[in-house]
């Protein structure tokens, strides 16, 4: 069999959470029995866009804040694959924000992960939209990822998992990937993901995340319910994990590709095949 | 008055002017569709404000036997809707021109124009607000009388009337026709009377093909293999957009409108590395926000496609205005060094080639190519002959199979090869899988910082410019090639320099012309034609002679090379560049005498 | 008195609904006794981004998308300004959406009007973000920029007029100008502003409009109210107008600017004023 | 063992290495510290990946008599927390060199190394593993191991230690102090005793300043009058947001952290029209998303300082390694022309002076203005004399006050002027209202596309790079006047000029250096610099030559010009480039004999 890479041993520091993020996408990969052949990882640039290097699949380590746009090309170029992207909160929320709220709005079936450690790693420990204030000298008051999916009528799927809970974390990105490969568009998984060494928040975290998918009350499938749960724990000092939200809209890919069977890149572009049409073409120009 | 009717076997320009939503467009695209339909060759133009209504705005259409190629030097019929429209011609204006005149608010002062200048008045606006009560239909009305004097049968202006509007809803073409109506009701009052229908200009000819550079780029990326567009609209490049949403659906493509450019350039290159031929089109702001992505493709090893529609700048600048003020940062624009073409397509003819070309380049060598147009070549409207589709082929470069692959003991997507070029694979190909990265990567796509790896990919990536010179489009000469008088321009400046060496030519100067279609890497063939050149004249639109700096950085400083630079916006006209050209003669004279 | 430039008569096509923000705009600077030479209108690029040419105040043509950063680098350089950036929906739900998000976030006292045609007039009608699925080949679903404003924590002031309703108008202009003036923290006003050219919806705007300011029942400050609303009027195919969210959250020139009297941009900068405290920032590198 | 005791007073380069996270660089800057409380010159570099614990990291640091301002050749004494520490030193080590290994794994195999280099192996890991639990703290070990062989008293170590870890938890300052006394009590064992604290070369010395140049220049814009940067972070490009974050509270200075650089650009214009002197500072990816901007402050005339921190392209690259590879997009990035100033401090001083200089010129010029730094001079440490804090002065150009304004007829933000540089106003400024727009406009900022104002205009905003050419800072001659061999670099190719100088000088070989400071426009002394040369090497860290392509271009080929280039990521060292140029001048003899 022909040698291709072999997955990069990660470069994280010790005790990162992205270990556990990565561990839990491989689990669910192996869950849904995916085809690895078929799988393009988009990874952003940060500590935790380098995870396409450890898992084999076909690997795109895109520009900073391009992940989704990237992802999204990839999609609607061949809608058959599993499109995966992935990148830290600097990545998604920061310098990416305009692109990550038109996907929600666009609804294309990519699992997004985001590793969520509030503050920009692969720089240094600077603050990030999602940190504090307070932390690093930042001012602002932080924002939630889920929050805005829920503030785009589009969206169809948001949960938050956490890194220091794997089962959970396991079980969403395998629904999350169940979601996309069924078609049903955009799977947003933000994933709380310490950052050891800037901003190490594993104790925070285990106190005051509040799991959603254990409380029965709850209805992932009723908007207003999970805007209410995720304003009031919020205002509880609460960080909410779980299946947040998840609907039915149509897919990008399905209202987009005109031929559902063959995407973009699997068109044949032979001249031979095409002729005919291409003439048709020309002879609009007659007048 | 019969004597002022003109025929069509001259070559005749008519401009067509009012205020933006005066329809003047049309009439110049209705007057194009007929002298196209009698075999005429036809060149048209537009200029328009950055804003949809109001304010001056005209179309310009040229007709001849000739093979024109660009507005030429004089306005022989002019359509005026009001004063301005006038002024705006006044210096084009042949002596003999004859000018249709809105007199709505009032008859043209006849001081304005030379008193050679044939005009009639008619009171369009009212004419039309009276009977039909929306002045938007005066265009029609226009029209008819404009057609009349150029000698066109009512019938086939009715004809093209009915093809324009007969989609629409029916009130559209009925007023139109009303309107149309009133028209050579006061043409025939003006003594304007219909032409024969059977008359010898009507005779079968074989039709041409009236082509915009933005419509002859698309159709070539087309033709070209291209399946994946993605874009943010503006102008002049929206075009492209358009034209490929409305062919993709039958071709299985997809065409993405995206909601900004670093968006869209993202999207293309994902689509690229999924294994689509992907094209990005956009213009000056829209070109600075895509430099990272134009570089990623570059380090990454992307193909990519981007249609650079220049316009005037700096920033926002003239958003409808012509400029080839892009070229330096084509060339060197975006943090590092990394490989790309750029070429640039002068005729409409070119433009398909190159955007059918494009995508083999950008596939066979995994890198952006980049086609800079400008917005003259974009927009303007021209007659062609038939384009040949069987004389191109689709090469997509070494990409690789699964049974390729099988027969590989090892596939990194960045390896080693004497050509710069590695094979590739696109993603669900059985034990293809990729890592693909703008970081400094070894041959199997992971980071790497080592010193020697580094220098090698480095080399790896810029000798790519050299393997492709076999297959890079070349520029052909124009004119005396026995002259050592030569013309270097690019784009639009292609028509307008054509005829400048007609003009110079009855001066009894001869002269030739290289027109190169890839400026990055430059053509050698520039050298060559430099060498066999006394005196040169580069033709560009911009302000700082961007192409001929970049000829003298490779060529070193030609002895007598001079810029005819203009860039306030406009188009160059035939005689301003035959006249610059005999007065820098005449001055160099003076010194050597 | 200096001749300064001439307010310019507008661009726009005849019954243009930028016409009627312009007037309401001009009436509530009138009402809130705001001196002109005090006030930088922002604009982006588009039909909407030249309405700061038709008014005597300093005005700023910035960069398509760009009209919010620019505008909060001019509060924060100077925070006694009022600021006001006005754009249209492709200027700042398309390519300027990171920066919106991020403006909510950061709360600055900005009074930010974006004028809503549901298109992009400037380059010829194609589909915005706020565009129905259909017109004009779009096949996503449109957005919400108030929904969006209800996405992120910080966000104090929410509301949407009508160019076909200039009195409310008037009065959402003259609000927002208070809050702001009062430096209460960024004030968005999205205006259903028809583009008559390519986009007529004055009459499906005027049907479809629901006017939450006389609905007695309305509180906009209770912010999950504020969504229910505009989740169940959405569904029923409505577009809620009115100020339908208000709340108190510090402003970023308060958090930022360390000097509230004179700002970056006021600030002496002589050498002779400053140098003892230059010359203790080198004794810093003496180690 | 005494014997390999080194003294202060030689020239000698340490270098300290191991996985990231090690602590290496604390030894450096710690070891810096010590040389420099002693008044010797420092000169300190680092090497480090784009990720933040493990893989290869390590710094570098030189202390000398001489005015050293590179790292030199020769690597004198290595601390190496492990093998891949020893082989990245390899290279450049100097024969009779000592290492300092950290042989908790394992003793160091001497066949690594020649056999004149004296090792100390020393199982730091496992001694402070075993005794305080936590690995970090070997790094004060192994500073107490090195401090000594250096002929540090303890006591000066022990305070040096106190004053980086006072302000720290308690338990850190312990923790750090206990490895240390480990440290000393492991070096005893190994013969290298405490030197005498009395030591001559304690003596009271001038203090000198120890700056980055990111430190000189942030320190630079400070003093310029800055009082507003946005940015986002990017190494090594962050700094520049950390110092002025740290001193502007006391100024009544604002950072701002935007969300991108698109915003921060974008920012800074907006507070750069509302009157505060406002910079960005970036790099890489960054700078290509910020010619947008770029030319917006070239097209609506607002001054604003961007500092380009260059770092190895293209895309995302290398991130932590120099290069010199923007120069050609910061000459002619972004679409459309407009003017700018490029400027490149070579020396910390440089940084300083240009920090301070560039805010003045943009506000005189109305423009960007560029500071084109390298990673490099960004991040090596360099000892200076004290700055010059009174030579500079404040200079806001053409600003009008309401008092001005009152005796004045008319204002135009853009009013034609024989420098084409208009009177401008900031907002609150009673009847001082502007237009200010990237749209090609009027006097007044009104949008206008006439052609006549459109040609005014741009020839009023080029005209700008000439009346500036009395205020740009102008570069300088090093070296042996008379010489017909001549140097070109810049930014921190400067140090290592100058010390291949003196080993060219050594072989009889003398030569001088030209160090620009303006890159664009490029200094016209660089035009009679090569007038005076018969042969001249421009030395770049780039792959294509950039800087030497500008110079080209303006001054035409030089019959003798050559490239010594490097792009894989490092600096140069002195014998490298003295080497080249002896070879390429063999060549050459050999080609003319
Ligand atoms: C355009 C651009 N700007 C800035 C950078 C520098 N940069 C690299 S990673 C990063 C942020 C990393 O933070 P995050 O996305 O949260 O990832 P983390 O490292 O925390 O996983 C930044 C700003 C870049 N690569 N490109
Ligand atoms: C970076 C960039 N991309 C594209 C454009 C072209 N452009 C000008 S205006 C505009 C959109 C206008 O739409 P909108 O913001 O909704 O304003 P409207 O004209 O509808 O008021 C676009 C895309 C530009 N000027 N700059
Ligand atoms: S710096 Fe933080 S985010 Fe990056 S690898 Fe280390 S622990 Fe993880
Ligand atoms: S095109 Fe539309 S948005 Fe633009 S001015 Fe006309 S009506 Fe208004
Ligand atoms: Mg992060
Ligand atoms: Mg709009």
């Amino acid at each position: 069999m022909t040698q291709v890479f072999e997955p990069a041993k990660p470069i994280w520091c010790a005790g990162c959470g992205d270990f556990g993020v990565q561990a839990s996408l491989q689990k669910a990969l192996s869950e849904t029995g995916t085809n690895l052949n078929d799988v393009v990882i988009v990874a952003g640039i940060g500590c935790s866009g380098t995870i396409q290097n450890n898992i084999p699949t076909y690997g795109y380590h895109s520009l900073h804040g391009r992940t989704l746009p990237s992802a999204i090309g990839v999609k609607l170029a061949n809608p058959k694959l599993t499109v995966i992207a992935a990148g830290g909160d600097g990545d998604g929320y920061a310098i990416g924000m305009g692109h990550l709220i038109h996907t929600f709005k666009r609804n294309p079936s990519i699992l997004y992960i985001i590793m969520n450690n509030e503050t920009y790693g692969l720089t240094k420990g600077q603050y990030s939209p999602t940190s504090n204030p307070g932390f690093e000298g930042n001012v602002e008051n932080g924002m939630d990822g889920i929050l805005v999916g829920l503030g785009v009528p589009s969206t169809t799927f948001l949960a938050r998992g956490f890194a220091g809970a794997p089962a959970q974390l396991t079980r969403l990105l395998t629904d999350g990937l169940t979601h996309v490969q069924s078609g049903k568009g955009f799977a947003f998984v933000e994933v709380l993901s310490p950052c050891v060494t800037y901003n190490d928040t594993y104790k925070l975290w285990k106190n005051i995340t509040y799991d959603v998918d254990s409380d029965t009350n709850f209805n992932p499938r009723d908007k207003i319910g999970s805007y209410t749960t995720v304003i009031n724990k919020r205002e509880e000092g609460k960080i909410p994990i779980g299946l947040i939200y998840s609907a039915d809209h149509p897919s990008l890919e399905q209202v987009s590709v005109d031929d559902q069977e063959k995407g973009p890149a699997l068109q044949d572009i032979s001249l031979a095949s095409n002729m005919d049409r291409y003439e048709a073409v020309m002879k609009t120009f007659l007048g | 008055m019969e004597s002022s009717r003109t025929t069509v076997d001259e070559d005749i320009c008519i401009m067509v002017g009012g205020q933006g939503g005066d329809g003047s467009l049309t009439v110049t695209a209705l007057l194009a569709g007929l002298f196209r339909r009698r075999g005429l060759n036809v060149y048209s133009s537009r200029n328009v404000l950055s804003r949809i209504k109001g304010g001056h705005a005209d179309g310009v259409v040229r007709a001849s036997r000739n093979n024109i190629k660009c507005l030429g030097d004089h306005v022989k019929v002019v359509v005026a809707f009001d004063e301005e429209a006038v002024l705006a011609t006044k210096d084009d204006l042949d002596p003999n021109a004859t000018i249709i005149f809105d007199s709505s608010a009032g008859e043209l002062d006849p001081k304005l124009v030379d008193n050679t200048v044939k005009i009639y008045n008619i009171p369009f606006t009212k004419l039309i607000l009276a009977e039909i009560r929306r002045e938007l239909f005066k265009n029609s009305a226009s029209f008819a009388v404009v057609g009349r004097l150029l000698g066109f049968p009512d019938e086939e202006m009715l004809q093209s009337l009915n093809s324009r509007y007969g989609a629409k809803a029916a009130p559209i073409l009925e007023n139109n026709i009303r309107a149309f109506k009133i028209g050579l009701e006061w043409a025939g009052k003006n003594g304007l009377t219909a032409a024969d229908s059977t008359s010898p200009n009507t005779v079968d000819v074989k039709q041409k093909l009236l082509m915009t550079g933005n419509e002859a780029v698309s159709y070539g990326l087309l033709v070209g293999g291209v399946r994946f567009f993605a874009g943010y609209p503006i102008t002049p490049a929206t075009d492209v957009m358009e034209y490929l949403q409305k062919w993709f659906p039958k071709f299985g493509g997809v065409v993405k409108q995206a909601e900004d450019e670093l968006s869209a350039i993202n999207m293309a290159l994902g689509a690229a590395l999924a294994g689509a031929r992907s094209v990005i089109a956009t213009s000056g702001p829209g070109l600075s926000l895509i430099h990272e992505g134009m570089g990623q493709a570059g380090a990454a090893e992307i193909p990519l496609v981007i249609v650079d529609t220049q316009r005037a700048g700096p920033s926002t600048g003239l958003p409808t205005k012509i400029e080839q003020s892009d070229l330096q940062t084509l060339v060197y624009g975006g943090h590092g060094e990394f490989p790309r073409f750029v070429l640039t397509p002068g005729s409409v003819e070119d433009c398909f080639n190159i955007g059918r070309l494009a995508p083999n380049l950008a596939e066979m060598y995994q890198l952006p190519v980049i086609i800079a147009m400008d917005l003259g070549i974009c927009q303007n409207t021209v007659t062609i002959e038939s384009l040949d589709l069987h004389s191109g082929k689709i090469d997509r470069g070494k990409r690789l199979t699964a049974e390729d692959l099988a027969k590989m003991p090892v596939y990194g997507r960045y390896s080693f090869t004497d050509d710069g070029v590695s094979p590739y694979t696109v993603p669900s190909t059985e034990n293809g899988r990729f890592l693909i990265t703008g970081n400094e990567h070894n041959e199997f796509g992971h980071v790497n910082t080592d010193k020697l790896n580094r220098v090698k990919m480095m080399e790896k990536r810029s000798i790519k410019m050299k393997s492709a010179l076999k297959d890079l489009p070349r520029g052909t000469v124009y004119g005396d090639e026995s002259s050592k008088i030569g013309f270097i321009g690019i784009g639009s400046t292609y028509g307008v320099i054509l005829e400048a060496m007609g003009l110079l030519a009855k001066e009894g100067v001869s002269s030739k012309y290289y027109k190169p279609l890839t400026i990055l890497p430059l053509e050698d063939a520039i050298g060559s034609f430099l060498d066999g050149c006394d005196e040169v004249y580069v033709v560009e639109q911009n302000q700082s002679g961007q192409l001929s700096n970049l000829i003298t950085l490779k060529f070193g400083r030609h002895k007598q090379l001079h810029n005819i630079l203009r860039f306030d916006g406009n188009l160059f006209r035939p005689r301003e560049i035959s006249q610059r050209v005999l007065q820098i003669r005449e001055k160099q004279s003076a010194i050597v005498h």
